[in-house]
C-alpha cells in the first residue's frame, strides 16, 4: 500500500466578498503574498488586510514548484534570508499547527568539473561561516548519502564531489500555502479569489488602491506578490522593473516504492530530483531561454532532462513521466529578488525570486510584512532593494544557483 | 621535400550498414567568403568561379568540382578538391579588391562525411528536425543546422540520396558514432498494414 | 478454450496461443489478446488491491484509462488492459505504485524527426476516414493509433469490414500503430510515442480523432470487481471473444448501453436488466433489446466480496449478476486538443465538455468531437480530412463517398453524478481511492475551485490522470457547490503526456557516450596513448596531466611545472577559441569591443585583450594578431568561444552594421602546441629551420608564418603564459597529431592543464572564471593598464557607477601561507585576524586559485579580497572547519617579477 | 518546440535559434551622458509584456543572423515578422 499523507483539516478558509477598504492590500495569493498576510498580523498586529487572488490561491508557481527548500547561497546577504526562512520552516509545522510533510533530508549538490569543485568548496566555506550547515563530500560520500547516484568515473560527467546541506529538503508545496492561508484567516485577514488586479488608483504618484474584477478596493499600502505577472502589475502603474518572465517546467513520474532518499541538484548534467512523500519522482527541468506567461515550455527542455537524469540515475529508465507542468517565473538580472519600496508612494513590490522562491516562502512574508507595515526595509531585504541596479551592488547568485532551486 | 600526411580524427572512414554508406572524403578544400551579394565584388567573384554566388537561401551552385554553399545572405563556403584552397583563397581575395568582406581557408575546420544509400534519409531522420522529404530538399540543397547535438552543414549532392554530413573534427567521432548507431536502428514505421506486427519480434 | 473464452468470434488468432504468467501463475492466452484479456479468458478479473484501503480491485477498462488493473512487466509499470500478449510475459499485479530495479536496461530507444501535411491522431471511423481523404490527394499524410489495430470502437464492433480507407495504396501516406500522440506542443508540434520510437511530428494541419473515453458511475460498492465499462465488456466479447461475465446488469445514462446489451445477448451472455437513468429511454432500443429496462433509475450499490454478486436499485430492489456494466456517458477525448491550447465548453445535452476554439491548425472530429453516431463521425472525418489536405495545398478540398453504415441513435443523456448511499464507498478515483466523502470534506473546508479539490483529494493525479474519475468528480463536485452545471465548475488543466511516457524512451539515443558530444583534439589519442588524465572544459577533454608510472597527480604536476620552468615543455591548446575577423573596420570594431586598443597595433604583432560585458564585468580574454591590414586573429578561452563569436556576431549585426567586418570561426582550423621553457629555442631551432629564433629576430609578442621541417605550413607566435620562453605554434588541425609528435621527439615534456594553471599563477595571470565569477572589473582584478582611457568600449560607462567605483571592492591580491606546506583550497573563505569565529563570521574574499609551486618551493595563492590592495603585507585567516591556515597578502605575481625570463 | 520563421532559411526549430529579448533597444549614443539610472535603465530594463512583443532572435546553428519578430507571449503565436 501507499503512503498515506496526512489528513487536510476540516476547514481551511471563509470565501469573502471584497470590502471597500484595507489597511494592506496584497495582490497575488501564492505563498509570498499568503506568507505577508500571516506575519503582518502575527509580527504587527495587523489584521485588517486582503490578498487579492485572480484565480485559485497559491495556484501559480506555488502549485508548480519542485519544493527544495535549502539555505546555502553564497553571498551574506542570501544566507541571511535564505537561512532565516530555513529556521522558520523548522518551527512552522508546529507554529500553523499544519503537518506539510517538511523533511529534512539533506539536498546534494553534485560537482562535475574541477570548476564545479572550486565553486561547491567556495560555498561550502562562505556557508560554514555564515552558520549555515553544509559540508563537502567525496564521490563514495555522495554514493553512501545516495546510492542510486552513478559515481563511476566512466560516465559522460563523472561526479567528482558535492556539497550537502543536512537540514535542507522538500516540504509539500500546496499544503505549506494552505497553512499560511488557513491561520491568515483565522485571523480576519480576507482571502479573495477569483479577484483580478486590473488597474490602480492614485493621486499622481501616490497610490491609493487598486482597481479589481471585483471593483475598486482602496488601501494605505500595496504590496505586489504577483511573481511572474509582477511586470503587468508594475506596468499598470507605469514602472519599469528588471523583470523577465520565463516559463520553467517540472514534471512527475508515477508513484514508486521509496528508491530516492534524498535531494538531488546538478548544474552541469541539469538536474534536479527528488521523491515526494506520494511516492512520484520530482523533477525539474531547465529554464526555457524566451519570455512567455503561457504555463508551458518547450517539449525538448524535458527529453533532455530525462537524458541528463539518466546518465547520473540509470535505475529510472523504467519510470515513467504521466505529467509535465510550466510555470512562470520572474527573473533578475542578478538572479535574487527584489524587496522594497517603489517610486509610487505605498506601493511597494517582492518580486524576482525566480526559480528558487518557494524555500523563502516564510522569510519573504516575514521581513515582507515588516516592510509593508512599516514602511521600510527589514535589515534583511535591506540589500535587495531596486537601487543595487542602479549602483551596481548586485548580489549575483548564478553562480551559485545556475538552476536555482 | 615530401610533406608530412595529413591526418583526421576518422582516418578514411568507410562503412557500409544495411542500406547506407558512411564514409570520410578526405580534406577537400574549404574556403569561406563574406561578401555583399550585390556589391560589384560579387561579380568578379562569380567570374573568377565561373558560376555565379547562389542567392537563394540553402542552395548550392556546382561549376565543375568547385560546389559553392550558401551559408548566409552574406556568406559562402566554396568546396573544391584537395589543393584548391590556395588557388580560390588567392582568386576571391582578389575579386573581393577593396570591398568589404573576408575569405578564410577552413579546409581543416570541418570534417566532411558522406552518408548515401536508400536509409540514409532515414538515418538523418533519427536526429535532424529539418524537412528532408524529397518535396522540401533534394539536390543542390544544403542547410546549416543540428544533427544529434551537433552542428551540421548537411548538402545533398544526388537524388540517390547522398548527403555530405559537414562538421567540427573535434565533433567528428561524437557523429560517426552517432550516425553508425542510428544506422542500425530498423527502419520503422513503414508499418501500413494497420495491423503492427508481434510485440516481441 | 476455456469457459470465459467464447467459442467464436474475435480478432484474436485461435492457432496461435501464447503462454505468460500473471503474479507466479501459468496462463494461456491467444495471439491478439492483451494481458487482461488473455486473464479474463482464464477467469481472472480480480486484481491487485486498492493502494490505500486495499480494497478488492478487477479489471474496469479495455483500454487506457484503466485504474486497476496495472502489472509490473521488466521493472515497468504498464496496464494490462494494453499490453500485448507475447510468450513468456512475466507480469506482476500492482496497486498503482512502481518498483524501480537496478536491472539495467538494453531496450534501444530512438527518435523520429517528420513533417507532413495531414496528421490525424486515432485510427477510428473519424480519423480512418480523415485519412483517406487527406492521403488520396497526395498530402504527406500520417495516421497515428495507439492501439495495436486500426479502427478504433469499430474493433469492439461486429461485422465492420476495416479495409475500405484502402491507405496502404497512398505512397506519402504512413500508418504508424501503437502510436500515442502523447504531446501537443506550439506550431502543430506533435510527439508521438510508439513502443521504442519517439516521433516528432511537425504538421501543417491536424485532424484530432481521439473518439471518447466512456464514464463510470458513482455508487457505493462502484469499485467492486466485476463493475466494468460497458464499451470495455463490449470489446471484450467482440474483439477479444472473452465473456467477463455470464449474468449482465446494464446500468446507463444514455444509448450506447443498449447496442452493448444486444452483442452481449448475440454472444449468448444472459442480460438481466438495464437501469436507465432516463426516465423515457427511445422506445425502439427499449424494445428491440427485450429485457427489462429499469427506467428512470440508477444503481445505488452492490453485493459480493471478490465480484459482484448482486446490485441494488434503490433501498428496496436487488439483481443478482456477476457483471455490471456501467455507462456514465462519454467524455469525447479533448486531452491532444487541450493541450494544443483549444478551449472546451460544457454541453449539457450529452453532459460532457467538448472541444471548442483552438488557435492551432487543427479540427477534432469524430467521437472527440461530441459526434457519436457513426455515420456522422465518418461524414465529419472525411469532410475534416479533405479540407486539411486543402489548406496543405493538396485536392479540391471534397470528400470521398463512404461506405454505408447502418444508423444509430444518440438520444439527450441524463447524467447521475450523485445517488444514495455512503460515501465513503463511493469512489471517484479508483487509482487514488478517493470517494464522494472525500469531495465533500474539500468543499466544507472552503474550496471552491476544482483545482483545490483535486489538491486536497488527489483526484485525478494518478497514472490514468482522471480519464475515467476526473468529470464525475466535477458532477459532484458542481451538486455539492450548488452549481448550475459542471460547466461552471470546470476542468483541471489537460497536460502531456496523454499517457506515460518512460524516461528512457525521453532520453532517447542520448544516453552514455552519446549523452552530449565529447569534443576530442587532433592530438587527442596522442594523450590517451600516454597517459593522460582528462578534465571536462565545456564539451571538450583537456589533459590534466600526464602521470608517469608510480605518479600521484601532484607529483606529475610538479615535475610538469619543472620541466616548463627549467627545460622544455608541450601543450595542447587546440581548444582556445580562434576568430578572424576581417575588413576595413575590423580596427575599429575591435577597439569598440576590447577594453584596450586594436587600431594601431602593429602587422605581424599580438596583443593581450579583455572584453567585458556592458555591466563592466570581465568576460573574457585573450591574445589578438593583427595578420594583416584589414585582417585580425583573435583568440578567446576554451569555454567562450562560441559564446564571443555571438557576441562579436550581436554587436556588428544589430548596433553597428556600418561597421564593414566579418567574422568567421577558424578554431577548429588551427591545432596549437605552446612549446614553452628555457630550452626551447633550441629544440624548436630544427623543426623551424626559416626562421631566425634570436629574441632580437623574433620578439615577444609577435607571431612568423613559415614552414616547418617537415614540410608543413605552420604560424608560430612568441606568445607566453607561463612567463617562459614560449612559442606557439599553429598548424592545420589535420597536422595537429604529426606536429605534436615532432616537437614530443626534441624530448619536450608534455603538460596540462593543472600546470598551465600553476605556471600562469606563479605569474599572477588570471584565469576568466575562476579568478573571477561575473562581478570582477578588470581594475579589481589590477588590470587598469588594459583599460583605456581614450576610447569607449563594452561596459565602459559601468566602472563609474557608484558600487563599481567603490574603493573596498574584491581584489586580486596574492596569498603566501605563513606555513610554506599549508595548502589552501580553492573556493577557501578569508577573514580578518582577530575577529571571532562563531558565526556570522565577517568574510573578506576567497581563495581562487592555489598550487604548489615547483619554482617556489612552496605553496602560494590566488584571492579577491575585499579592499585587498590596501591589506598587502598583513595576515588573513583561512578558517577551514576544524583547522585555520593563516596567509600573507601579497602582489600577485611570485615569479620572475621583472619579467627577464620570457626571452629566454 | 516554438516554430521559428528564420527570414533567410525559412521555418525552424527553436533549438536552432538563440534568444535575444526585447529588439530595437539601441546602445546609448553616448553612454557617458547617461545618469547611473538612465545606464541602469538601458543594462538591465527591459519590456516584459504580456501579449504581442517585439524580440530578437539569431539563428545560431543556420545562417547567424540576428532578426526580429514579434510573438505574442501569453499564446507563443508568432504574430508579424519585423
Ligand atoms: C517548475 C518550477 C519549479 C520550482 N522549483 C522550486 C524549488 O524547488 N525551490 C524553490 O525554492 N523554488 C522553486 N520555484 C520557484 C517558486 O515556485 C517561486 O519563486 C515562488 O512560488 C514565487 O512566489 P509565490 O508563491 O508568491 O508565487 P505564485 O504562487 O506564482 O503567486 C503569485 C500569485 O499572483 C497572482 N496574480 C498575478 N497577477 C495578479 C493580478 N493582476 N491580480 C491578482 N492576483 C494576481 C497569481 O495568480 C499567483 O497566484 C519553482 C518554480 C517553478 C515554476
Ligand atoms: N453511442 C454513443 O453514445 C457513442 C459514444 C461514443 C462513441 N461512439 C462510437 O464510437 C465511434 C467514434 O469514432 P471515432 O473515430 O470518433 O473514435 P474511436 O473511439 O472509434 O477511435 C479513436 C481512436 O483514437 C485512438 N486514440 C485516442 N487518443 C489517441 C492518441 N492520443 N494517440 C493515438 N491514438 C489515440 C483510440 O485508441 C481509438 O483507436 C463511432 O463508431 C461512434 O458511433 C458512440
Ligand atoms: C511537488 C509536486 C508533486 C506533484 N505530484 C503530482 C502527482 O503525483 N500526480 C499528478 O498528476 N500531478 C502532480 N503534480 C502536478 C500537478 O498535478 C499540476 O500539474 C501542477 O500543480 C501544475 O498545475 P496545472 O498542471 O494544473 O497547471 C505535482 C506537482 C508538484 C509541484
Ligand atoms: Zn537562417
Amino acid at each position: 500500500m501507499s503512503a498515506v499523507l496526512p489528513e487536510h483539516p476540516e476547514f481551511l478558509w471563509r470565501n469573502p466578498d471584497p470590502r471597500r477598504s484595507y489597511e494592506v492590500v496584497i495582490v497575488g495569493g501564492g505563498g509570498h503574498g499568503l506568507a505577508t498576510a500571516y506575519y503582518l498580523a502575527r509580527n504587527h498586529g495587523i489584521t485588517n488586510v486582503a490578498v487579492l487572488e485572480r484565480g485559485w490561491l497559491a495556484g501559480g508557481n506555488m502549485a508548480r514548484n519542485t519544493t527544495i527548500i535549502r539555505s546555502n547561497y553564497l553571498w551574506d546577504e542570501s544566507a541571511a534570508i535564505y537561512e532565516h526562512a530555513l529556521k522558520q520552516w523548522e518551527a512552522l509545522p508546529e507554529e500553523l499547527d499544519y503537518d506539510f510533510l517538511f523533511s529534512q533530508r539533506g539536498v546534494l549538490n553534485l560537482a562535475h568539473t574541477p570548476q564545479d569543485v572550486r565553486e561547491g568548496v567556495r560555498r561550502v566555506n562562505a556557508n560554514q561561516l555564515n552558520g549555515v550547515d553544509a559540508e563537502w563530500l567525496n564521490p563514495d560520500q555522495v554514493k553512501e548519502f545516495c546510492p542510486i547516484v552513478d559515481i563511476s568515473p566512466g560516465v559522460r560527467y563523472p561526479v567528482l564531489g558535492a556539497t550537502l546541506q543536512p537540514r535542507a529538503g522538500i516540504a509539500k508545496h500546496d499544503h505549506v500555502a494552505w497553512a499560511f492561508a488557513r491561520t491568515a484567516d483565522e485571523h480576519g485577514i480576507d482571502l479573495i479569489q477569483d479577484c483580478e488586479v486590473t488597474g490602480f488608483l492614485r493621486d499622481g504618484d501616490k497610490i491609493l488602491g487598486v482597481q479589481t474584477t471585483r471593483g475598486p478596493i482602496m488601501a494605505d499600502r500595496i504590496g505586489l506578490a504577483a511573481a511572474g505577472h509582477t511586470s503587468v502589475l508594475a506596468g499598470l502603474a507605469g514602472l519599469r522593473l528588471p523583470l523577465q518572465s520565463h516559463p520553467l517546467q517540472a514534471l512527475v513520474s508515477e508513484l514508486l516504492e521509496p528508491v530516492h532518499p534524498c535531494v538531488v541538484m546538478s548544474n552541469h548534467v541539469h538536474v534536479y530530483v527528488s521523491q515526494a512523500h506520494k511516492g512520484e519522482l520530482v523533477m525539474g527541468a531547465g529554464v526555457d531561454p524566451y519570455n512567455s506567461y503561457a504555463q508551458r515550455g518547450s517539449v525538448h527542455v524535458i527529453e533532455r532532462q530525462m537524458a541528463a537524469a539518466l546518465e547520473l540515475f540509470p535505475i529510472f529508465a523504467r519510470a515513467h513521466v504521466i505529467r509535465t507542468w510550466g510555470g512562470i517565473v520572474d527573473v533578475t538580472p542578478d538572479a535574487s529578488p527584489i524587496i522594497g519600496a517603489t517610486p509610487l508612494a505605498n506601493l511597494f513590490v517582492n518580486c524576482g525570486w525566480g526559480t528558487g522562491g518557494f524555500k523563502a516562502t516564510p522569510a519573504s512574508g516575514w521581513v515582507y510584512a515588516h516592510t509593508l507595515a512599516t514602511g521600510r526595509a527589514h535589515p534583511l531585504n535591506e540589500p535587495f532593494a531596486l537601487e543595487r541596479f542602479t549602483t551596481g551592488a548586485l548580489i549575483d547568485e548564478h553562480g551559485a544557483a545556475a538552476v536555482a532551486h | 621535400m615530401t610533406v608530412e600526411p595529413r591526418r583526421s580524427p576518422l582516418d578514411g572512414l568507410d562503412v557500409h550498414r544495411e542500406g547506407v554508406r558512411l564514409r570520410e572524403l578526405p580534406f577537400p578544400s574549404q574556403v569561406d567568403l563574406r561578401l555583399d551579394p550585390v556589391g560589384t565584388a560579387a561579380n568578379r567573384v562569380a567570374q573568377s568561379l565561373g558560376t555565379p554566388l547562389p542567392v537563394v537561401p540553402n542552395t548550392v551552385v556546382v561549376s565543375g568540382d568547385r560546389h559553392t554553399l550558401w551559408l548566409g545572405p552574406d556568406e559562402w563556403l566554396v568546396v573544391g578538391p584537395d589543393g584548391d584552397a590556395p588557388v580560390v583563397v588567392r582568386a576571391l581575395r582578389e575579386a573581393l579588391g577593396t570591398e568589404p568582406g573576408s575569405v578564410v581557408d577552413v579546409s581543416a575546420n570541418r570534417v566532411v562525411l558522406e552518408l548515401s544509400g536508400a536509409r540514409a534519409r532515414d538515418v538523418l531522420e533519427q536526429g535532424c528536425s529539418i524537412d528532408l522529404h524529397p518535396r522540401a530538399f533534394g539536390p543542390e540543397r544544403c542547410a546549416q543546422t543540428l544533427l544529434a547535438r551537433a552542428n551540421v552543414l548537411l548538402y545533398q549532392v544526388n537524388e540517390m540520396p547522398t548527403y555530405w554530413v559537414m562538421v567540427r573534427p573535434s565533433f567528428a567521432e561524437y557523429l560517426v558514432s552517432w550516425l553508425l548507431d542510428a544506422a542500425r536502428c530498423p527502419r520503422v514505421g513503414a508499418d501500413r498494414s494497420g495491423r503492427g506486427t508481434d510485440p516481441s519480434s | 478454450m476455456t469457459a470465459h473464452r467464447l467459442p467464436n468470434g474475435g480478432r484474436v488468432d485461435r492457432a496461435a496461443p501464447v503462454r505468460f504468467t500473471y503474479d507466479g501463475k501459468r496462463y494461456t492466452g491467444l495471439r491478439g489478446d492483451t494481458l487482461a484479456s488473455a486473464l479474463i479468458a482464464n477467469g481472472v478479473l480480480e486484481v491487485a488491491p486498492s493502494s490505500y484501503r486495499g480494497r478488492p480491485r478487477g479489471i474496469v477498462t479495455a483500454g487506457v484509462d484503466e485504474p486497476n488493473a496495472l502489472v509490473l512487466v521488466d521493472g515497468s509499470l504498464l496496464p494490462a488492459t494494453t499490453l500485448e500478449l507475447h510468450d513468456g510475459l512475466s507480469a506482476t499485479g500492482r496497486s498503482g505504485v512502481g518498483r524501480l530495479t537496478d536491472s539495467t536496461d538494453s531496450v534501444r530507444h530512438d527518435k523520429r524527426y517528420v513533417h507532413c501535411d495531414v496528421l490525424v491522431v486515432g485510427g477510428g471511423p473519424a480519423g480512418l476516414a480523415a485519412a483517406q481523404a487527406a492521403g488520396r490527394t497526395g498530402a504527406r499524410t500520417i495516421l497515428a493509433d495507439e492501439r495495436t489495430e486500426l479502427g478504433g470502437t469499430l474493433l469492439a464492433t461486429k461485422g465492420f469490414d476495416l479495409s475500405w480507407p484502402g491507405l496502404a495504396e497512398f505512397p506519402e501516406t504512413r500508418v504508424l500503430s501503437r502510436t500515442t500522440a502523447v504531446g501537443y506542443y506550439d506550431q502543430n508540434y506533435v510527439v508521438l510515442a510508439q513502443r521504442n520510437t519517439l516521433w516528432h511530428v511537425r504538421a501543417k494541419r491536424v485532424v484530432l480523432a481521439t473518439g471518447a473515453h466512456e464514464r463510470p458511475l458513482v455508487f457505493a460498492d462502484n469499485d467492486r470487481p466485476g463493475v466494468m465499462l460497458a464499451s470495455a465488456v463490449r470489446e471484450y466479447v467482440n474483439r477479444y471473444a472473452v465473456a467477463p461475465g455470464q449474468n449482465v446488469v446494464l446500468a446507463t445514462t444514455n444509448d450506447s448501453a443498449y447496442q452493448v446489451a444486444l452483442d452481449l445477448i448475440a454472444a449468448g451472455i444472459t442480460v438481466s436488466a438495464i437501469v436507465d437513468s432516463r426516465p423515457e429511454p427511445p422506445a425502439a432500443l427499449v424494445n428491440q433489446v427485450g429485457v427489462e429496462v429499469i427506467t428512470g433509475s440508477a444503481v445505488t450499490g452492490t453485493e459480493g466480496r471478490h465480484r459482484v454478486s448482486a446490485v441494488h436499485i434503490g433501498p428496496d430492489r436487488s439483481i443478482p449478476c456477476d457483471l455490471l456494466a456501467v455507462s456514465g456517458g462519454w467524455n469525447p477525448a479533448v486531452h491532444m486538443f487541450s493541450q494544443a491550447q483549444g478551449r472546451v465548453r460544457y454541453e449539457e445535452r450529452i453532459a460532457a465538455f467538448v472541444p471548442d476554439t483552438c488557435p492551432q491548425d487543427l479540427e477534432v472530429v469524430g467521437a472527440a468531437n461530441a459526434t457519436y453516431e457513426l455515420a456522422a463521425c465518418l461524414a465529419e472525418g472525411a469532410a475534416a480530412g479533405a479540407r486539411a489536405a486543402h489548406l496543405a495545398g493538396f485536392g479540391g478540398g471534397t470528400a470521398p463517398e463512404l461506405p454505408p453504415v447502418p444508423a444509430e441513435s444518440d438520444s439527450a443523456h441524463r447524467p447521475v453524478w450523485m445517488v444514495e448511499g455512503d460515501e465513503t464507498l463511493q469512489f471517484i478515483d479508483l487509482q487514488r481511492d478517493s470517494t464522494v466523502a472525500d469531495i465533500r470534506r474539500a468543499t466544507g473546508a472552503g474550496l471552491r475551485s476544482v483545482e483545490h479539490v483535486k489538491r486536497y483529494t488527489t483526484v485525478g493525479t494518478g497514472l490514468d490522470q482522471g480519464r475515467t474519475g476526473g468529470v464525475p468528480a466535477i458532477g459532484v463536485i458542481a451538486e455539492l457547490l450548488g452549481a448550475s452545471s459542471p460547466g461552471e465548475v470546470g476542468t483541471t488543466t489537460y497536460r502531456p503526456p496523454y499517457t506515460p511516457v518512460s524516461f528512457a524512451l525521453l532520453a532517447g539515443r542520448d544516453r552514455g557516450e552519446l549523452h552530449d558530444p565529447i569534443r576530442r583534439t587532433a592530438m587527442h589519442s596522442w594523450h590517451v596513448a600516454h597517459g593522460a588524465v582528462f578534465e571536462d572544459v565545456g564539451q571538450w577533454k583537456r589533459p590534466h596531466h600526464y602521470p608517469r608510472a608510480g605518479e600521484d597527480a601532484q607529483a606529475a604536476v610538479l615535475r610538469e611545472c619543472t620541466a616548463a620552468r627549467t627545460g622544455l615543455a608541450m601543450m595542447d591548446a587546440s581548444t582556445l577559441g580562434k576568430i578572424e575577423v576581417q575588413g576595413p573596420d575590423a580596427g575599429e570594431f575591435l577597439n569598440r569591443m576590447y577594453t584596450n586598443a586594436f587600431a594601431k597595433l602593429a602587422i605581424g604583432s599580438c596583443r593581450y585583450g579583455m572584453l567585458c560585458r556592458a555591466d563592466g564585468m570581465v568576460f573574457d580574454d585573450g591574445v589578438v594578431l593583427r595578420l594583416a591590414e584589414d585582417r585580425y586573429l583573435t583568440t578567446t578561452t576554451t569555454g567562450n568561444a562560441a559564446a564571443v563569436l555571438d557576441w562579436f556576431e550581436e554587436w556588428q549585426q544589430t548596433e553597428w552594421p556600418e561597421l564593414r567586418v566579418r567574422f568567421t570561426s577558424v578554431t577548429e582550423q588551427w591545432a596549437t602546441i605552446a612549446v614553452v621553457g628555457p630550452g626551447s629555442r633550441a629544440a624548436l631551432t630544427p623543426l623551424l629551420p626559416d626562421l631566425d629564433l634570436s629574441a632580437a629576430a623574433f620578439g615577444f609578442m609577435t607571431f612568423r608564418d613559415t614552414v616547418l621541417c617537415n614540410g608543413v605550413p605552420a604560424r608560430v607566435a612568441r606568445v607566453s603564459f607561463s612567463g617562459e620562453l614560449a612559442f606557439e605554434i599553429n598548424v592545420a588541425t589535420w597536422h595537429g597529431l604529426s606536429t605534436w609528435e615532432l616537437v614530443a621527439n626534441t624530448g619536450a615534456t608534455p603538460y596540462g592543464t593543472e600546470t598551465m594553471h600553476v605556471l600562469r599563477a606563479e605569474k599572477g595571470f588570471v584565469i576568466v572564471g575562476q579568478d573571477t565569477d561575473g562581478t570582477v572589473t578588470p581594475q579589481d582584478l589590477g588590470m587598469d593598464w588594459i583599460v583605456s582611457k581614450r576610447k569607449d568600449f563594452v561596459g565602459r560607462r559601468s566602472f563609474s557607477r557608484p558600487d563599481t567605483a567603490r574603493p573596498d571592492r574584491r581584489q586580486l591580491v596574492g596569498l603566501l601561507p605563513v606555513d610554506p606546506d599549508d595548502l589552501l583550497p580553492e573556493g577557501a573563505q578569508l577573514v580578518a585576524g582577530g575577529v571571532p569565529l562563531t558565526p556570522p563570521v565577517p568574510m573578506l574574499g576567497h581563495v581562487t586559485s592555489s598550487y604548489r609551486s615547483a619554482a617556489l618551493g612552496r605553496t602560494f595563492a590566488l584571492a579577491l579580497v575585499a579592499g585587498g590592495r590596501d591589506l598587502i603585507g598583513r595576515e588573513l585567516l583561512a578558517p577551514l572547519g576544524n583547522r585555520v591556515i593563516t596567509a600573507t597578502v601579497t602582489e600577485p605575481i611570485f615569479y620572475d617579477p621583472e619579467g627577464t625570463r620570457r626571452d629566454g | 518546440m516554438l516554430l521559428i520563421p528564420c527570414p533567410w532559411c525559412g521555418d525552424r526549430d527553436e533549438t536552432e535559434f538563440h534568444y535575444g529579448g526585447q529588439a530595437h533597444v539601441a546602445y546609448p549614443q553616448s553612454p557617458d551622458a547617461l545618469s547611473d539610472a538612465q545606464w541602469a535603465e538601458y543594462l538591465f530594463v527591459r519590456d516584459n509584456p504580456k501579449g504581442e512583443f517585439a524580440e530578437r532572435w539569431c539563428h545560431n546553428a543556420g545562417c547567424r543572423r540576428w532578426f526580429n519578430l514579434v510573438r505574442d507571449t501569453a499564446t507563443h503565436q508568432i504574430v508579424v515578422q519585423r
